[in-house]
């Protein structure tokens, strides 16, 4: 590989993460050198701006044709370019919950450091929705977990922290370990670890044994996999490290880090596993074949996500079992593969109002805890008469988790429950089990109303809010609604832009 | 202009909530009275399409539709699939429903001048409310109508939980869960239709059922029909609500403040009794037949079982409560009579009940104003110290138990006249229910109205008074009309009635 | 005038909404509009009487309700059964009024008490007017809320509540029955007119069996509005209301709509030979029950009242042995002599403030005008010759005998005797005798109150003449004019021996009482012991309040409970069942989290081993 | 060399890859558990090479594959010991059972 080929790259591609890796550079940098005194919440704005840049390079890439480079291990595809679009929406938002994140103790030096790593995680998710083969896919995947570690862990002389980031290292080894071994066996059932080639190969398979311990990779994959999205039985880690994390963490943690799990999971298995065979006659799909297991996982999380939030009195705990059982409706969607018409509008459109609505939660939970230095949720009594618009606007997205209609959470359950039934036969139990959860989640959504509007006020004190949050309160209040009531928007967006993600497959 | 009129109908309540929106929190009469005033456009714009009706124009001339939703992106098969409009439209029956809403809105946000606290949030939420009930009733998708149907549960959630009596929150939950397993059961259906036919039209669906559409995707096999038709019934037996799953309703009656029970008994429950009409009868006539036995069974074991412990209550909003089971029993035993009586008599019932329990619980608001309490063992001869109120509580219990001259004769008479045609023998088994009915209401009544007067009510200045006579007059003149002149009322109902019956085969 | 006869009932409804409306401002004026307003709709329904008499049947409706195909109408109709009832009833209602004006002074709710008569005056005038059975049943309804009101005049005494929910309560159970034979009617029928009807019954597309049970359903509605046996309990606890109202509606009008109804469905009753026999039997036992109940009561008032139970059942027995002429025959005389009992019992009540005989007596000569005119109505009541009520018994006699059914021949001959016994027991312990109080105390009624007795008086004494064997049978054949084939002869010929023994019968009860009760020759006990069981059973109404209480009214109260502690506990514990399950996976859920991280990777884990597991050994073929 | 089959690579890769999980899995020692988690990383490297070498289709890339899952292994010990120290100072153990401040 000469200097020439290298040249020949088309790098505009990567625009956008050059310009996510350029800021944290900067930042590191800039961290380093600047005077001690100097107030690091400043270089959230060079953060920012650099999320800026690169989501605007994002959009002037829309018109890029689909192209791969660095011999196919880099896709800027339509499924690259409406994720990351996503994942830099999202981002932004943390950042600017970020820059007025303010703990009891206080993050001092470490605020400098929050900010690239956080860009760097960022880095890793971009990476994983563009990867082109299981070497960028894992670098990617690690990338953001090595990252979101120290994240979690940053407040350095908070026990919880320490414990948290602990759990949180050594559940996340464990999963890489399982996901890496996957991968494993999938090159040697391959040969190979670019994905296209991988499924070329794969759809070719015959020989029983291969695609037994195809099977086998499938499973282990998905189980590692499984961990980042927080999907039960390998969610446990989730609500401790949650509750430990930062908020803003904690809010990247549930937001975008589930998101890059879910891109990668569609990834491998829109790529390797749809055009697998299921059996050794090549009958079936091998997804088609299998997806029993991923609907029982699906209904087992949404079970216990629902279930286990009833019985939370943290609220990042219990928007940690909230973020599990969405995970489990988003899973149904990968389930049921969108009825094979709506899947990754399903899924883009439900993780643009997860962005949206959870993102919203916790700028709230911030507030709130930063406020009171209690997570309780008894901190939210009285909101409703003390500022009625953040207790407004805490209202939508709280509708919207709950897939109350005019929200983005309603179109986006619509879609998900629109793909279980137009099959024949419908996935009719995974359907109730979903609505079944929803009817569940009403009780400790609507517990939290309650607090808020019928219970007598908890403290006195003003809620002060900083300009950063109160951005991310409007436009998380804003375009839940405006999604839900006009969720056209969105759509046309999807389909002006990427059509039918045609190009998601196709390789040379 | 006739096409936006429906919208601007629904959406009219907007500027009320704009008015008290804009108003400062403490301003408590003058948000009481944007309050109110955000009900007047709606009530004037339902009495204009109303004289438009009797003046000949069509109401199919008011519908709408815009587009809105497009699902999945299946452009190259049919650019109308998965697409869900913006659709409003009007019929006979809608009209009616449309009109009860608009009234006793604007007759219980009058009666909320009882509340104490927190007027603007009530306001806010009282006028949104009302959007959800128009556009329940104007809907012309099953989505559109999901989503105001959704739109009507989240104010009245509040509603409930905030400004009602010390078990509120308790009560507010029960209603939530409860209506929200019914909402789910209702969407379940919804969707499979929509996924299974790419349309949530009501029109088009109800088309494709009863004639057999060709379907893209999977079909609908003639056994989820069935499965589909009782969903749609279940889900709105409970909104309505029916033997089984009456207890939230119970709940609500009892602890919610006076003046949202008159919207919900007015006209909340009714959205059920419409749900069944338009979705579960009109979508799936066949099935609906098959099912009729069932419903009829309900609606005898609710209007018995509704009696029965209305008999023993000693809470008047509780009597209230379980009459109200009662009644809707009644509604739905004319609707599994399958025929023109037993049906017309089913939305008569819907519409007089809906007039009764408005008036009803106008009155218990007047009273808890005044008394603190309606539990029956220690109110008494309040004719004495509140003649008028009493007169009123009197008519109002007598129109309730179906005397004639008063609406609810013409629709009890009418659904036992139909369902001594199609179910003769529950049929007679129910109309001791009729007994009990009268036996219920006189003990309540009087035991409140009559014997020694030796209540709390010994105060000066107590009767009904000033403004507390336009709702009471209003509903009682209301409910005579329609006992009096049922064809004022049956009038705009026959073209939908029609309809229905020849879907369901003749009569 | 026939056409404009839609203002009959017009008239008290105007002057019942002008009461409610001003009627406090107005206090006794009040009674003013009210009696006017009568005084109006009496005069119209005269003239029309008038004019019915050369006129044929005028009818005239209007579409009421639409249902699919069929139109209900609403409309009135004037006959000659009805328009002479509506002159019975305005006549009556008039009267009562004006000596309401009398006998409720001093009462503060005077408006209010003339604005309910008003009311039921409507009702009742609505009723006999109505020219198809949903109609009837409308006003039908309306009628037995009036009463409800009247009965309840009195609100907060504990009776009068109790009695009026009562009167309601029963009459309702009739109502049903009613309701149910008129659909039912209808869809044989396909009608509710009566015309429409008739001819359908005539025609025979009836089967036998409905048309029995739609005969008796019918039948049943009027069981309850006229006090039959067994649904007569409400009756005599109405007395609880104003007597005038007891005069009014409780003597003379509604309790007759039972027997009108009878009259107006003549022609279906006839078609059923059971119907006819259950008509007649009721009324033969309703009769004599009735009659054996009051020979012992001690109340005026109850007394009266169950002479209008037993009365009633006279005319029930006269219809369903076919005399429909002297069924309405008597139906009119009743209305006039049993109006003028209680006017005049209201009388002595208002001279002397109690309803218990045992405390009355010796009052003939203190109340000189009241007492004859009492006389007279129990005279004619008591089936004295020459008075109406001779006629119109004889005529149910002759109707009964003819009829060929000897079995309710006799037991109308016994409550004859029983009835005249009674009736001179009743005023021979309030006239008879000594005085028993300062004469100071007791003082005549006002003229206001005379008149109305005095008016019905003379028709007490001459209304039976349009209809006597000997002077023409005048109301009968103008009756059943057009309709003979139907509604059978206008006169029932028998025996003369007949008449002779209801006569001699009604003088032996009269000397019985006579000698028992004014001379005191026999002992009080001499018939019937007091204490004895017999005695307890009579002053106890046969128990039928205790079994009614005990046996429906508790059975209904102990479902209602049953079903209370039901849904209690076992919904309640259903639903609690289910959130308490729920809530318990989240414990189990929550228990599970113990904050051990090795645990989660434990589970996680045996999540894993389980996938790979159940896939290992399906080899993927589970599905 | 030649003579040992894939199919014993695969096992040792796999029981090495058990006995990393067994470790993580029940050692009390915070470092042990991370030094499991090395190992189960390395069971798998062990799989890459060997299917590199005796594959289906032998290729390169799977050395390529090791050697970055070798480089992230050593900067995923790095951070976990980091966070592990920091922990050590806040709380005076290793021990991972100790670690349940946060549950339910």
């Amino acid at each position: 590989m000469d200097l020439n080929t290298m040249l020949s790259y088309n790098w505009g591609a990567m625009m956008p993460e050059f310009i996510i890796l350029g800021t944290t550079m900067a930042l590191s940098i800039l961290d380093l050198f600047w005077p001690v005194h100097f107030n690091r919440r400043k270089l959230a704005w060079f953060a920012l701006t650099g999320i800026i840049l690169a989501c605007l390079s994002l959009i002037s890439l829309f018109s890029f044709e689909t192209v791969s480079i660095l011999s196919d291990t880099f896709r800027l595809d339509s499924f690259a370019k409406a994720f990351k679009l996503l994942l830099l929406i999202g981002a932004g938002l943390i950042i600017l919950l970020a820059h007025s994140y303010e703990p009891k103790e206080g993050l001092r030096e470490h605020r400098g450091e929050f900010y690239y790593l956080f860009l760097t995680a960022l880095l890793g998710a971009m990476i994983m929705t563009s990867s082109g083969d299981l070497i960028t896919l894992f670098v990617g995947l690690e990338l953001l977990s090595l990252s979101s570690y120290i994240l979690v862990g940053i407040r350095k002389r908070d026990r919880s922290a320490n414990e948290a980031s602990m759990k949180y290292v050594i559940n996340g080894g464990i999963s890489t370990a399982i996901t890496l071994f996957g991968m494993s066996y999938l090159y040697g059932v391959t040969g190979s670890v670019n994905l296209g080639e991988m499924s070329r190969t794969m759809a070719a398979m015959t020989d029983g044994q291969l695609q037994y311990i195809m099977g086998l990779a499938f499973f282990m994959v998905f189980v590692g996999l499984s961990f980042k999205i927080a999907a039960a039985p390998f969610h446990m880690w989730a609500p401790d490290v949650y509750e430990g994390a930062p908020t803003p963490v904690a809010a990247f943690l549930s937001v975008i880090s589930k998101m890059a799990g879910f891109v990668i999971l569609l990834r491998i298995f829109l790529s390797l596993f749809l055009t697998a065979p299921g059996d050794a006659f090549g009958a079936l799909d091998f997804l088609e074949k299998n997806n029993i297991y991923i609907a029982s996982m699906a209904g087992l999380t949404i079970i216990i996500g629902n279930v286990v939030a009833l019985r939370q009195q943290n609220l990042k705990r219990l928007f940690a079992y909230s973020s599990i059982a969405h995970a489990g409706y988003l899973l149904v969607a990968v389930a049921t593969l969108g009825g094979g018409y709506f899947l990754l509008d399903t899924i883009w459109y439900y993780l643009l109002a997860y962005v949206l609505m959870n993102i919203g939660v916790f700028a709230v939970i911030q507030l709130l805890s930063s406020q009171s230095g209690s997570e309780d949720i008894s901190v939210l009594a009285g909101l409703g008469r003390k500022s009625p618009y953040l207790a407004l606007a805490f209202t939508i997205y709280i509708l919207s988790l709950a897939g109350i209609p005019g929200t983005t959470g309603f179109i986006g359950k619509l879609n998900i429950f629109l793909g279980t039934f137009i099959t024949e036969p419908g996935h009719f139990v995974l359907a109730g089990i979903m609505i079944a959860g929803t009817v569940v989640s009403y009780v400790y959504y609507f517990g939290l109303l309650v607090q808020i509007f019928f219970r007598p006020i908890h403290s006195d004190k003003v809620v002060k809010i900083r300009s950063g949050v109160s951005v991310v309160l409007i436009i998380c209040a804003i375009g839940t609604v405006l999604f839900g009531l006009f969720p056209n928007i969105a759509f046309d967006f999807l389909h002006d832009q990427f059509g039918d993600f045609t190009d998601f497959i196709s390789s040379e | 202009m006739n096409a936006y009129l429906l919208s601007l109908l629904v959406f009219s309540p907007l500027l009320g909530i704009l008015m008290v929106a804009l108003m400062p929190k403490n301003e408590e009469r003058t948000i009481k009275q944007f309050g109110f005033f955000g009900t007047l456009p709606p009530l004037f714009l339902s009495f204009f399409l109303c004289s438009q009706h009797y003046s000949g124009v069509a109401l199919s001339s008011f519908n709408i539709k815009l587009d809105w939703i497009r699902f999945g992106n299946l452009e190259m098969y049919d650019p109308k699939l998965f697409t869900v409009n913006f659709e409003l439209g009007l019929d006979g029956l809608s009209l009616i429903f449309i009109l009860l809403t608009t009234i006793i809105s604007s007759l219980a946000a009058m009666a909320s001048i009882y509340i104490k606290q927190g007027w603007k949030g009530y306001y806010l939420l009282f006028l949104i409310l009302e959007i959800g009930m128009l556009g329940v009733f104007t809907a012309e998708n099953l989505i559109l109508f999901f989503i105001f149907f959704e739109m009507t549960l989240i104010p009245a959630f509040f509603l409930i939980g905030r400004w009602g009596f010390l078990e509120r929150e308790k009560a507010s939950y029960h209603f939530l869960i409860y209506n929200g397993i019914g909402s789910a059961i209702l969407l379940v259906a919804i969707l499979i239709l929509f996924a299974r036919t790419g349309t949530t039209n009501i029109a088009a669906l109800t088309q494709m059922m009863t004639m057999g559409g060709v379907s893209l995707f999977a079909p609908i096999s003639s056994s989820m029909k069935y499965g589909l038709c009782l969903a749609f019934v279940i889900a709105f037996a409970i909104k309505l609500p029916v033997f089984p799953f009456h207890s939230w309703m119970v709940r609500v009656h009892a602890e919610a403040p006076p003046a949202i029970v008159m919207i919900h008994a007015g006209v909340l429950l009714k959205i059920g009794a419409y749900g069944i009409i338009r979705f579960g009868m009109g979508i799936f006539p066949e099935q609906y037949k098959s099912l009729a036995f069932g419903i009829v069974l309900m609606g005898v074991i609710s209007f018995l079982y509704g009696a029965l412990l209305a008999l023993v209550q000693t809470d008047f909003k509780l009597v209230l409560a379980y009459s109200s089971i009662s009644h809707m029993g009644i509604v739905m035993m004319g609707l599994g009579a399958l025929n023109e009586a037993g049906l017309q008599g089913a939305i008569f019932q819907v519409i007089s009940h809906g007039l009764i329990a408005a008036m009803l619980f106008f009155l218990v608001g007047a009273l808890t104003e005044r008394s603190g309490t309606v539990m029956l063992p220690k109110l008494g001869g309040l004719a004495k110290s509140m003649p008028v109120f009493s007169g009123f509580m009197l008519a109002c219990g007598l129109a309730s138990l179906g005397l004639p001259g008063m609406s609810g004769f013409i629709s009890e008479f009418m659904v036992f006249l139909g369902l001594f045609k199609s179910q003769p023998v529950l049929a007679a088994i129910s109309v001791i229910g009729l007994v009990l009915t009268a036996v219920y209401i006189l003990r309540a009544v009087m035991l409140m109205t009559f014997g020694k007067n030796d209540s709390l009510v010994e105060k000066e200045k107590l009767d009904l008074e000033g403004w507390e006579f336009i709702p009471a007059l209003v509903l009682l003149g209301l409910i005579l009309l329609i006992g009096v002149f049922p064809n004022l009322l049956g009038g705009p109902l026959q073209g939908t009635i029609e309809a229905m019956m020849l879907a369901l085969g003749g009569r | 005038m026939m056409e404009n006869a839609w203002l009959i009932p017009i008239f008290p409804l105007v002057a019942f909404l002008v009461l409610l409306l001003v009627g406090g401002r107005l206090r006794e004026r009040g009674a003013y509009i009210g009696i006017i307003f009568t005084l109006a709709s009496f005069m119209l329904s005269l003239l029309t009487l008038m004019e019915r008499f050369s006129a044929p049947t005028y009818k005239k409706t209007l579409e009421w309700l639409t249902l699919g195909g069929t139109q209900l109408t609403a409309g009135f109709e004037i006959n000659q059964l009805n328009a002479l009832m509506l002159v019975i009833v305005s006549l009556v209602s008039l009267l009562v009024q004006i000596y309401s004006l009398g006998y409720m002074k001093g009462e503060g709710r005077f408006s209010t008490f003339y604005a309910y008569l008003g009311f039921f005056t409507f009702a009742m005038l609505g009723l006999v007017m109505a020219p198809n059975l949903v109609q009837l049943y409308f006003f039908w309804e309306l009628v037995g809320v009036g009463s409800f009101l009247l009965i309840g005049f009195y609100f907060y005494k504990q009776e009068a509540k109790a009695a009026a929910k009562k009167a309601f309560i029963m009459t309702r159970i009739g109502d049903v029955g009613l309701l149910i034979g008129i659909i039912l009617l209808f869809w044989e029928t396909g009608s509710f007119e009566y015309g429409e009807i008739f001819q359908a019954v005539q025609s025979g597309v009836i089967s036998d069996g409905s048309l029995t049970l739609i005969a008796i359903l019918i039948f049943v509605g009027a069981v309850g509005k006229s006090g039959q046996f067994p649904l007569h309990t409400w009756l005599p606890d109405a007395m609880e209301g104003p007597t005038p109202v007891s005069a009014l509606i409780h003597a003379a009008t509604m309790v007759a709509a039972g027997v009108y109804l009878v009259a107006t469905m003549f022609p279906l009753f006839l078609a059923s030979e059971a119907a006819m026999q259950a008509v007649a039997i009721t009324g033969g036992f309703t009769a004599i029950f009735a009659a054996s109940i009051a020979s012992v009561q001690k109340d005026v008032k109850r007394v009266l009242a169950y002479s209008t139970i037993s009365q009633l059942g006279f005319m029930m027995l006269a219809l369903g042995t076919a005399g429909y002429v002297a069924g309405v025959f008597h139906l009119m005389t009743h209305a006039f002599f049993k109006a003028l009992l209680f006017l005049a019992a209201g009388s002595v009540i208002h001279a002397i403030h109690t309803q218990d005989i045992e405390r009355m007596g010796g009052l003939w000569a203190r109340l000189k005008w009241t007492g004859p005119l009492f006389l007279v109505g129990t005279l004619a009541i008591s089936g004295f010759p020459l008075l109406s009520g001779f006629f119109s018994k004889d005529e149910i006699l002759m109707a009964a005998w003819t009829n060929g059914n000897y079995f309710l021949f006799i037991l109308a001959v016994i409550t004859s005797f029983l009835t005249a016994f009674y009736m001179f027991r009743l005023f021979f312990m309030i006239f008879a005798g000594e005085s028993r109080r300062q004469a100071k105390q007791v003082k005549e009624s006002p003229a206001i109150m005379l008149l109305p007795m005095l008016v019905l008086g003379v028709l007490a004494v001459i209304s039976g003449y349009i209809q006597t064997p000997w002077f023409g049978t005048f109301l009968g054949e103008w009756l059943v004019e057009g309709n003979e084939t139907v509604l059978g002869a206008a006169h029932s010929e028998g025996p003369a021996w007949v008449m002779i023994l209801a006569v001699s019968v009604a003088l032996a009860g009269i000397l019985l009482a006579y000698m028992k009760y004014a001379r005191t020759k026999l002992p009080r006990e001499g018939l019937v012991k007091e204490n004895s069981t017999l005695y307890r059973v009579l002053e106890n109404k046969y128990y039928m309040d205790e079994i009614y209480y005990f046996t429906i009214v508790q059975m209904i109260k102990g479902i209602s409970l049953f079903l209370s502690y039901m849904e209690r506990f076992i919904i309640g514990g259903l639903i609690s069942t289910v959130t308490g399950s729920i809530e318990g996976m989240g414990k189990i859920g929550s228990k599970l989290q113990s904050g051990q991280v090795q645990q989660y990777g434990m589970i996680a884990f045996l999540g894993l081993a389980v996938l790979l597991v159940i896939f290992a050994l399906t080899g993927g073929y589970l599905r | 060399m030649t003579g040992v089959p894939l199919s014993a690579y695969l096992v040792l890769a796999l029981v090495l890859f058990c006995i990393g999980l067994y470790g993580a899995l029940t050692k009390r020692n915070a470092v042990i558990v991370l030094i499991s988690i090395e190992l189960m990383l390395n069971a798998a490297n062990i799989n890459l090479v060997a299917f590199s070498k005796l594959g289906v289709t032998p290729s390169i890339t799977g050395q390529v594959f090791s050697l970055f899952t070798i480089t992230i292994a050593a900067a995923e010990a790095a951070v976990g010991l980091a966070i592990l120290m920091s922990l050590y100072r806040n709380r005076k153990t290793v021990n991972v059972d100790e670690m349940d401040i946060m549950k339910h």
